[in-house]
């Protein structure tokens, strides 16, 4: 199948004489945004269909968990994020991260910026918007003790976006991608932000496109052409913000952005985090995979399926760098 | 007969263009961030603005809505026969039925998705099982409320149950039938919504998440708007389907024969 | 008497209803016999088994013990072989009156054309022609129930069982109901069993009267009641008559009280 | 009466298990994934080991449900009354309150929270507006309900309004009011968890919420059985409740005089 | 005659309704007079505008034209001056026999005590002690009409007006009531005012009967009864009493045809 890989060029041929399409469903862990576009980018210019693949992606919606229709064979790939992908494992529901979408963690602790928090020791007895993820609590106390303070603070769980939250002052701090931020200041929100990987919590990949091993072991050809081709994706996406935000907007469905200019900040934030300097997007550190399960493992927050705490996991079979050589 | 409308909707109207004036003032005045409320002016420019993309959302909610209504009607029909016609069936079933009522849809989605996918099937289906209970329920009680006399009036006919269940019982159920039907087909619309929670590419529920996502919540109220008028175009639907289907009920119930209201003895 | 042949005979009848677990004897061996042709009416206390004992004949539940033999035959079912008349008119509030009228011949399946051709024609016969295509709910109380004596008797015009058809009809309206059920009546020739709570009513209509007992009923008495045909009102007020009105009502009050 | 309480019970409580088997037998041979769907004995362990946290969470719930319905019920009182008793009022609010109820509280939350915060406010409040309309229409009906007749006698008697609604219709529309508040009674605890999603630290909703986030889907069902039987048990205390209050309404519609059914004339 | 004394006395009373849009006259030119302690009847075709009438004179509404003069006095209000009682028993369930008959002193806010005395004074001499603490759903149709009779006498004995008490009792039943009513009417002398559609009832009852034409009405005869009281079921069975009862039949008989 790898040779079918053809240049653009041949495209039009490839159409003419119609060969079978392979179905390849994936599942969305929130709405479309910057995180996704280079799966969009690849839809839009053809390149899966010229490849063979009849890609789906699934809807996405807040009850359906991207990793859970993977686990259940409902999706073959998916975006999800380390945290939940050790989650997962210890529950017995092992996924296997393909790729990580951007190089780093850039995931921050928000806050107004109105003078009143100038550091997360600042944040002991306020407010925390939070999505109700086992990992949470253990995360950002780790950030607020690191910076010296006790990391108490009360956990609120709100089920709806957080930062609209912080804005209107309902809570007084969240935890976001620092892609959220850029798209909430482009709304002209002014927010404060702690770079999470500044105070303590290891620098770990967030968000990850995930399969799992059987998907892995009975489709690894068309998951290979899916992987090269989404590289190209988000290869083309990282050197045109512009134009890759051009086809996001194309590719989601009809109403996902009320506001383009947000959405273009968000891709540019997006965009140079896609790959470090001189790195193949998606590719993997077996260091940062085992500093993540280390360093939560430690925190007695990840239990297994009769919820006890699990006390070791094997790091390196949650990932594979295979598919993004 | 223009002044009696006047008269009976005018305090309401008037009513809601007063507190739509005090929102207004409010989100004005009082400085409120138009994350958390836009003022009734934007939702109305956003509705205008958005239109293209809330029509294709809500025909596909709307679909659903009236899908799953229609197959909730069938269902609670057939339902309320059997469990009418089967004592056994009826003292098994109803206790479960109501049981079943408290059980939050959110726990059925995962399984609905795996056993029915993402198309409309799902989505159908939780309109579906938040629909049906009324209907069936309404079904039973006017089955049920036939007179006792008009069964003995039957049986001396020798007529058969089912004779019984066509001549007398269906035809005495509609009126209750009709008013289940209505109570579903104003929650009809919200239960879609329910249902695209299950996963969905399109439909009012999914454009507000969407919405909610981008903090655009002037859309979140837009939906809400369109949301409520899709209840009320399936309530009045049902009234005017009434109307039709019981022609004998509504004449009796407002003035009897025209111009003559001399009510002679009946009882 | 002996002569004529009989539409209904019941003999030695009881009945027994479970209620709360008791057994509450309701019938207790009633003899009773209406000839063909013949108005017969039961007159008796209130609860104390009018109703139960027509429940019977209609053929909607079985003797304890005694036999109830219809038209010489006591085996096969009674159900569909009397019409069955209860004192709410029950018409049907969806079915125009004439639609009303041939429901039995509905239940019996016969073809529509036909079955509404002869509810016409009974309708215009009995004064009823201009209210044909009319709903129940525009007809007034005495029509209701004219119409639903009408449909009894498309359904079966041989033996009429009628439960105080006019009890709920106010005292002038009923009177009217006199003449013209007398009217309907010989016409048709049909045989009447006929139960009441108005003395009145049974005099002025029957040609037997049986008065029954406080709950269990039994049969106290047997009356025949000798007035010429057709009657007219002016004939209740003839001495004899109004000493049997004065004897049955002596007698029901006695059992009342009970 | 032992015997009638079995066959009238009887046949759910057997289908309920042949149920609970089919569902049992499913999860084991059809191999489910237990983050799916896990079997009811699974979901019975859980309910032993997680029965600490879950009981402080549903002590939480059960009282942002009980005080929830019983403001809602004073609301729905009041409001009843006022719309009886001034016309323009009903007529004003009567078409509102309906429009209201094709709202879905989601959209409401974010506001919700800004007005009331994070306490058991917003919560109480979502179960208020979850459960007054019901009790309203309820009350409405049940005054709207007293026949013309007793009316006119009350007037005959120069009884004031007041007197009116004192002795007549306020007592007969008990019987209809606890219809509705029985309605209520069964949905407020799902209110309750609607409510929660506004933002809360503990409740049963926010147990859900965080199993499901957790992968913990025995807790989510076991969360479910609990609300189950917090429905059923408010059901069952409003029925108690109705038959302490209205001790008349119950002995008519059983049997009436112990024994003797003679049942004389009365119509 | 004109010495006694008057209780009501209503003259040239017209009313009518707008129903539909249209003006529809009920009432005529109505004159009519109760005296004290006099038992009046009205009897008349249905929908003619009898209950307009009792509706009028209890209160309930102003007559379009003349004057409704109570007691003598035509100025103020008449509501709360007459025992005003309609066809149902209109019981509260809620509220046991004795409550049931106190409503109308509980309106006037009589002590509970005194008002329950007087209550189960009332039951007890008229047959009634023994249900006194029942609910109204464990009675039968006849002891309801009773209690509500009862109800209506202890809230103002002068002036009765009574609606069709007994039309939806059997025709055994009434008779009996007739009995009774007869009986409490003399113990306590008041003044009634009685619509029926049962002419004997009528009869049986009144010192005077005014018949009304149908609707808009008018009053066409007034006859008085020359029986002398106590009266006995028997006595109706007199040669001029039948003729009286039917000539007014035959005189509503032709109203009713109209
Ligand atoms: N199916 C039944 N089950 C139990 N008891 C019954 C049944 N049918 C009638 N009864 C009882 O039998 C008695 C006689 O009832 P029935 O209706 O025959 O009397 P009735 O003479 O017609 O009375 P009424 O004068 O009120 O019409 C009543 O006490 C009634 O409660
Ligand atoms: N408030 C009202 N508004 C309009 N029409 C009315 C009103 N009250 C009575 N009518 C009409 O006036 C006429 C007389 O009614 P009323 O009840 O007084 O007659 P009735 O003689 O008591 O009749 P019945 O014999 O049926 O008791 C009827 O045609 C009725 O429809
Ligand atoms: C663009 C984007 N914004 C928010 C979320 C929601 N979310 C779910 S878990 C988590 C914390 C970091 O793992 C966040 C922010 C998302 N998935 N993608
Ligand atoms: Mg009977
Ligand atoms: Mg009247």
């Amino acid at each position: 199948q790898q040779n079918r890989l053809n240049t653009a060029a041949e495209a039009p041929q490839a159409t003419a004489t119609p060969k079978p399409l392979n179905k390849l469903t994936l599942a969305l862990d929130f709405t479309p945004n910057p995180n996704h576009t280079g799966v969009y980018v690849a839809q839009q210019k053809g390149w899966y269909r010229e490849a063979g693949i009849d890609l789906h992606i699934l809807p996405f919606s807040q009850n359906s968990f991207p990793d859970t229709l993977v686990t259940q064979g409902q999706a073959d790939v998916a975006f999800s994020s380390t945290e939940t992908i050790v989650l997962d494992a210890a529950k017995n529901q092992p996924i296997v991260s393909l790729a990580a979408i951007l190089s780093h963690n850039t995931s921050v602790l928000v806050t107004r910026d109105d003078g009143s928090i100038k550091r997360p020791k600042d944040l002991d007895g306020k407010k925390f918007g939070s999505y109700g993820a086992p990992y949470e609590v253990p995360i950002v106390s780790t950030a607020i003790k690191h910076d010296g303070g006790k990391g108490n603070f009360k956990n609120i769980i709100l089920g709806t976006d957080a930062i609209q939250a912080v804005i209107t002052k309902q809570v007084d701090f969240a935890w976001v991608f620092g892609l959220d931020v850029e798209q909430a200041r482009a709304q002209g929100a002014k927010l404060k932000t702690f770079s999470v990987t500044e105070y303590g919590v290891p620098d770990y990949y967030a968000p990850n496109l995930v399969s799992s091993e059987k998907t892995i072991k009975e489709k690894h050809d068309l998951l290979q052409t899916f992987m090269e081709i989404t590289q190209r994706g988000y290869d083309y996406a990282s050197k045109n913000p512009e134009e890759a935000t051009k086809l996001l907007i194309a590719g989601a469905p009809q109403g996902t952005f009320s506001d383009e200019k947000q959405l273009e900040q968000g891709q540019r934030f997006a965009s140079s985090h896609y790959e470090d300097e001189g790195m193949k997007w998606g590719v993997q550190d077996a260091k940062i995979w085992k500093a993540y399960v280390d360093f939560i493992l430690k925190t007695n927050s990840v239990t297994d399926d009769k919820e006890k705490p699990v006390k070791a996991l094997d790091s390196t079979k949650l990932f594979t760098n295979e598919f993004v050589k | 007969m223009k002044r009696s409308w006047i008269s009976l909707y005018g305090p309401a109207m008037i009513l809601a263009l007063v507190l739509l004036l005090g929102w207004q003032m409010y989100t004005r005045i009082g400085n409120v961030n138009p994350l958390v409320l836009p003022a009734p002016t934007e939702i109305i420019t956003t509705l205008g603005k958005s239109w293209d993309t809330l029509f294709d959302h809500t025909v596909y909610t709307l679909m659903e809505t009236v899908l799953g209504l229609a197959l909730a009607t069938i269902c609670a029909l057939v339902l309320a026969l059997i469990m009418d016609l089967v004592g056994v069936v009826r003292r098994a079933l109803y206790p479960l039925l109501i049981l079943s009522q408290t059980i939050p849809i959110v726990a059925l989605a995962p399984l609905l998705r795996i056993w029915f996918g993402f198309d409309m099937g799902p989505k159908i289906l939780v309109v579906i099982l938040f629909c049906f209970f009324p209907i069936t329920v309404a079904c039973i009680d006017g089955l049920e409320g036939t007179p006792g006399d008009l069964i003995k009036l039957l049986r001396s006919m020798k007529a058969s149950r089912w004779q019984q269940l066509w001549f007398v019982r269906l035809p005495g159920a509609l009126p209750s039938f009709f008013s289940g039907l209505r109570i579903a087909a104003t929650y009809a619309p919200i239960a879609a919504i329910f249902g695209e929670i299950v996963g969905a590419e399109k439909g009012l529920g999914i454009f507000m998440q969407f919405s909610l996502n981008a903090r655009a919540t002037a859309q979140v109220f837009a939906s809400i708007v369109i949301l409520s008028l899709l209840s009320l175009f399936l309530f009045g639907f049902v009234i005017l389907l009434e109307r039709l289907a019981l022609p004998w009920y509504h004449s009796t119930t407002a003035s009897n024969r025209d111009g003559d209201n001399v009510s002679r003895k009946s009882k | 008497m002996e002569q004529r042949s009989i539409a209904v005979s019941i003999k030695k009848v009881s009945k027994r209803y479970l209620h709360q677990g008791r057994e509450v004897p309701v019938l207790q061996e009633i003899d009773l016999t209406v000839p063909q042709a013949a108005f017969v009416s039961l007159v008796g206390p209130s609860g104390c088994g009018k109703s139960s004992l027509l429940h019977l004949i209609a053929g909607l539940d079985e003797p304890d013990e005694g036999e109830i033999i219809l038209h010489g035959d006591s085996k096969s079912s009674r159900a569909g072989k009397c019409g069955y008349m209860l004192q709410q008119p029950l018409l049907l509030p969806w079915r125009t009156v004439e639609e009303n009228v041939i429901l039995g011949l509905d239940v019996r399946k016969t073809p529509r054309k036909e079955a509404l051709e002869k509810a016409r024609d009974l309708l215009k016969r009995f004064g009823l022609a201009d209210f044909a295509e009319n709903y129940p709910a525009t007809l007034s109380g005495g029509m209701k129930q004219r119409v639903a004596l009408l449909r009894t008797v498309l359904f079966q015009n041989e033996l009429l069982l009628l439960d105080e058809p006019f009890g709920a009809l106010d005292a002038l309206t009923r009177q009217t109901m006199h003449l013209w059920l007398q009217d309907l009546w010989e016409s048709i020739s049909a045989s009447v069993l006929l139960v009441t709570h108005d003395i009145r009513e049974a005099i002025f209509l029957s040609d037997t009267i049986y008065v029954m007992s406080h709950r269990p009923a039994r049969i106290l008495q047997r009356y025949d009641v000798d007035l010429p045909r057709p009657r007219k009102i002016e004939d209740l007020s003839q001495e004899h008559v109004i000493q049997l009105e004065q004897k049955i009502f002596a007698q029901l009050m006695e059992e009342e009280k009970v």
